[in-house]
């Protein structure tokens, strides 16, 4: 059962030193907050899981929070590179990070396959790519019914997930609402989960098919306003595609980046 | 050249062309979706545009600048999961064509967009795959986009990151439930489309102004023309018309106005 | 891209004798009307497939359209038997029929199989059951990464799907809503499908989650107005409970039956 | 038996204690559905009630008919497909119990519900497997509820549709990713639990007023029971009342009142 913490309690609780942690949100409600908190609280040794690390990543990663790196695209959306990521790659700086590389359908299969409970996803993939001869963990099976050759990765099963989300009721319901990614899967394949929210409801007040994660499945939930900033909250804020620009010249510099993290994450209190 | 229009402008109102009036077509991001946006804001008005966030039938009033942009959303028929849009609507056989740019291209239309260099120690690390891979295989046929250069149209990729036809034209030969994959190729310069026999790309049109020279200098490898060489029919005032205003309010909206 | 036509041209186009043919909805939405269409035009050895074969399945046996049912749960639900489908499976009448038996997990994994394009569904299933016995579509495959030993079933893939929806706007865009069971997956794992509405409308009005099929991905809508009764259909009317049970001595006697399906089927016009 | 209150009655109420509040529940329709809204409506009103039709924590007025009755899904918290059901909820280990019923139970807990004789030529054809062979082996633990007689309770089921613990009481030794299988089986004569060791039924508790004979009577092996032989907890006068009043609810409602 979901019980109310303040984001800096749930981090501790949760998130340790050398776990594998997955923040999800795909462009939209990706968890800034939970993010900042994680770095705040000096975690070292993450292996980081999302499809597309975007710049939350891209600040653990040059925070030194993080030892590897399981995702399918790493780049600034539409912008370019993420120069923390880079760095890290290509330089060490501030340590180096394993890559552990898919493809974006073999990613959300796996999520699929994670919240299922099962060990694999199977999915027609990565036929003629190079990533299987890269990524050990790209296997193929034969279909016993059809004989075809199709492609098996394991599922994803993080031991916490922490994503971000419209709102939660008082029992820790949360409402997921608009573009809702793998952000459910995230939260039921893991094996704890906090759930940053704008705001506690009394009554989420939703159709019968909405996308709602009932509390019982989730470890914490906490109240995060503007959790997703420079990312958007589909009925709240927009998404910053400024910030999203003026983030490439923040990170191409070690110097500018650790100015703008010290002023933004380290010294910025508690939610930021 | 003409000095009316730009060749961006060209590439993109062409990519645009390609595009028919009821196709559904999974849209990457960057001059992808340009083109798409295009083609559904003039000739295409019931193209289905479908990005990887999940948006089905996007119709946005200006370009995202993700692939995830709240526009997309609020506009579109209908958002589902990530794992539901790569299981039910890409692998499920319901695209007809994929559109995506690449940073690398080779001859036999294979894709690169995850290093150049080695793997274990790469000069530049690129984002990677992301949908392309499955894009480009489960999809009925994919269009591709990108500006020529040498940089970007190698011989060989330095790393397959998405089947175009392999590394000796062979690769979707005998695989089943694989789409044509490649159909054309679209740049600044001119279409090219892949040899039916070898699979190789050659060139089946020039853009107005564009010599045979142009394209050789900005292709890193001895690119062949078709016999029946094409002259890429110009944008026409309209085109141009919707597709600068669409970058004009697409420009307005990411600067905050 | 869907066709807006009758549900008589609709079946007359798309199912065929000897077809395999799916109809759809889980308890809600069940598409009577569609069925009771099939059964006037004296369709011949479909092979059917559904979960819950309910009422119209026992309607389409006992008028002889079947010569196959592919389910995981044959009951008149809360009541008792499907007595046509015992009579055809116990006594052959009025022809004997081929049972392939599931269970649900199998049935409904099979389903989003077939909707995701795979030949096959792989799930934690029929462990200790004598059902893989008796249906030789059931194998077991062991995970290549964990060794553990999995269900596999064929995924389904029906010529022609039918299903039951709330309403459709004039480009044929299906809202489907409340208790959605596998409709969404049957229209998409066919390679034909008819959606039944109750009307068309102007606009869907929908929530940005809503459960929405595509006009694209449908072949044809027709529109019966209470085409899911004595089913229901969520914000139209409710599931007749009483007829439920008056079924029960209506299918217990092939007289009564025939009788039945004469009045209420065969001389009823166009939708019943 | 006392006289103000039946055995049915008696059954449901001690299969409604077995549910602990918070729990969640994976009900199957008939007794299991109305001994669990018992319970939410009495001593657990935060157990967590899941059909399979996809309606989850839902609260219904009256006692669902079918598995899917509308009121199902307008008293849940949200409903999902019934793929997502059984892949995300069930098997994604959600769940604490399932609570089944059965048509034929044997003394090592594995459930019939297939057929009677044959599977090639039955004598009874049942409806099927349904949900169960999934819910027992997924569900962190099973509650089995159903009328006791020599017809139900057989030495051997015909057909194992479900595994309780197999033909020898092994069935789950060894298998991984598997919940603890039947923990309890709740009649109107007695409650059973399997033994530790053995896992063969052991009659653990009699209800009032029943006696061993009549246990031995109905059922169709020779039945042990425990050394510490309980005698089930009366209803009380509140449980009696709210199932009572649920009871009449719900028969109105079906009859279309």
């Amino acid at each position: 059962m979901a019980e109310l913490l303040s984001l800096h309690d749930a981090v501790a609780r949760y998130v340790e030193d050398g776990a594998t942690v997955c923040m999800e949100g795909f462009t939209h409600l990706i968890p800034f907050a939970a993010g900042h908190e994680v770095i705040r609280q000096g975690k070292r040794e993450l292996t980081l899981i999302r499809m597309t690390p975007d710049l939350v990543y891209d600040q653990l990663i040059g925070a030194g929070c993080v030892s590897k790196l399981i995702f399918s695209w790493g780049g600034n959306p539409g912008v370019g590179s993420l120069h923390r990521l880079r760095d890290a790659v290509e330089k060490g700086w501030p340590q180096r990070i394993e890559l552990l590389e898919h493809s974006h359908a073999a990613m959300a299969c796996a999520f699929e396959a994670g919240a299922a409970g099962l060990p694999l996803a199977v999915l027609r993939g990565y036929v003629g790519s190079d990533l299987p001869k890269v990524n050990d963990q790209i296997k193929f099976i034969d279909c016993p019914f059809t004989g075809e050759r199709l492609a098996a990765v394991p599922s994803i099963r993080p031991d916490v997930s922490l994503v971000h989300a419209q709102k939660a009721d008082r029992k820790g319901n949360v409402l997921v609402e608009g573009i809702v990614g793998v952000q459910k899967e995230a939260v039921l394949a893991a094996r704890h989960s906090i759930v940053t929210v704008e705001e506690i409801v009394d009554d989420l007040d939703v159709e019968p098919n909405a996308c709602v994660i009932p509390g019982w499945a989730i470890s914490a939930i906490a109240v995060a306003e503007k959790g997703a900033y420079p990312s958007y909250a589909h009925g709240y804020y927009d998404r910053d595609n400024r910030f999203y620009k003026a983030w490439d010249a923040i990170a191409r510099d070690r110097d500018a980046f650790t100015a703008w993290l010290d002023d933004n994450v380290h010294n910025a209190g508690g939610q930021s | 050249m003409r000095t009316d229009y730009t060749a961006a402008e060209m590439m993109t109102v062409t990519a645009a062309r390609a595009l028919e009036n009821g196709m559904t077509c999974f849209v990457g991001i960057g001059l992808p979706s340009e083109a798409a946006n295009l083609a559904r804001l003039t000739h295409a008005p019931d193209v289905v545009l479908i990005y990887e966030s999940g948006t089905l039938q996007t119709k946005p009033e200006v370009l995202p600048l993700s692939i995830g942009d709240g526009e997309l959303c609020e506009s579109a028929l209908t958002t589902v999961s990530v794992p539901e849009m790569f299981r039910y609507w890409l692998q499920g056989g319901h695209i007809d064509v994929g559109f995506l740019g690449t940073a690398q291209i080779d001859r036999y239309c294979n894709l690169n967009t995850t290093l150049i260099g080695d793997y274990h120690d790469p000069k530049v690390r690129l984002p990677g795959g992301g949908g392309a891979p499955e894009i480009a295989t489960n999809a009925g046929e994919v269009f591709i986009t990108l500006k020529h250069s040498r940089r970007t149209f190698v011989r060989d990729v330095d790393f397959v990151t998405t089947l175009g036809f392999g590394r000796d034209g062979k690769g979707r030969e005998g695989v089943p439930n694989i789409g044509k994959g490649p159909t054309r190729v679209i740049t600044d310069l001119c279409v090219m489309q892949p040899d039916p026999e070898t699979r190789e790309l050659v060139v089946v049109s020039l853009h107005p102004g564009v010599t045979r020279e142009d394209v050789c200098d900005a292709t890193g490898w001895e690119i062949r023309f078709a016999e029946a060489l094409e002259s890429t029919p110009e944008p026409s005032a309209r085109e141009l018309e919707v597709l600068r205003e669409l970058k004009e309010r697409t420009n307005r909206k990411h600067a905050g106005e």
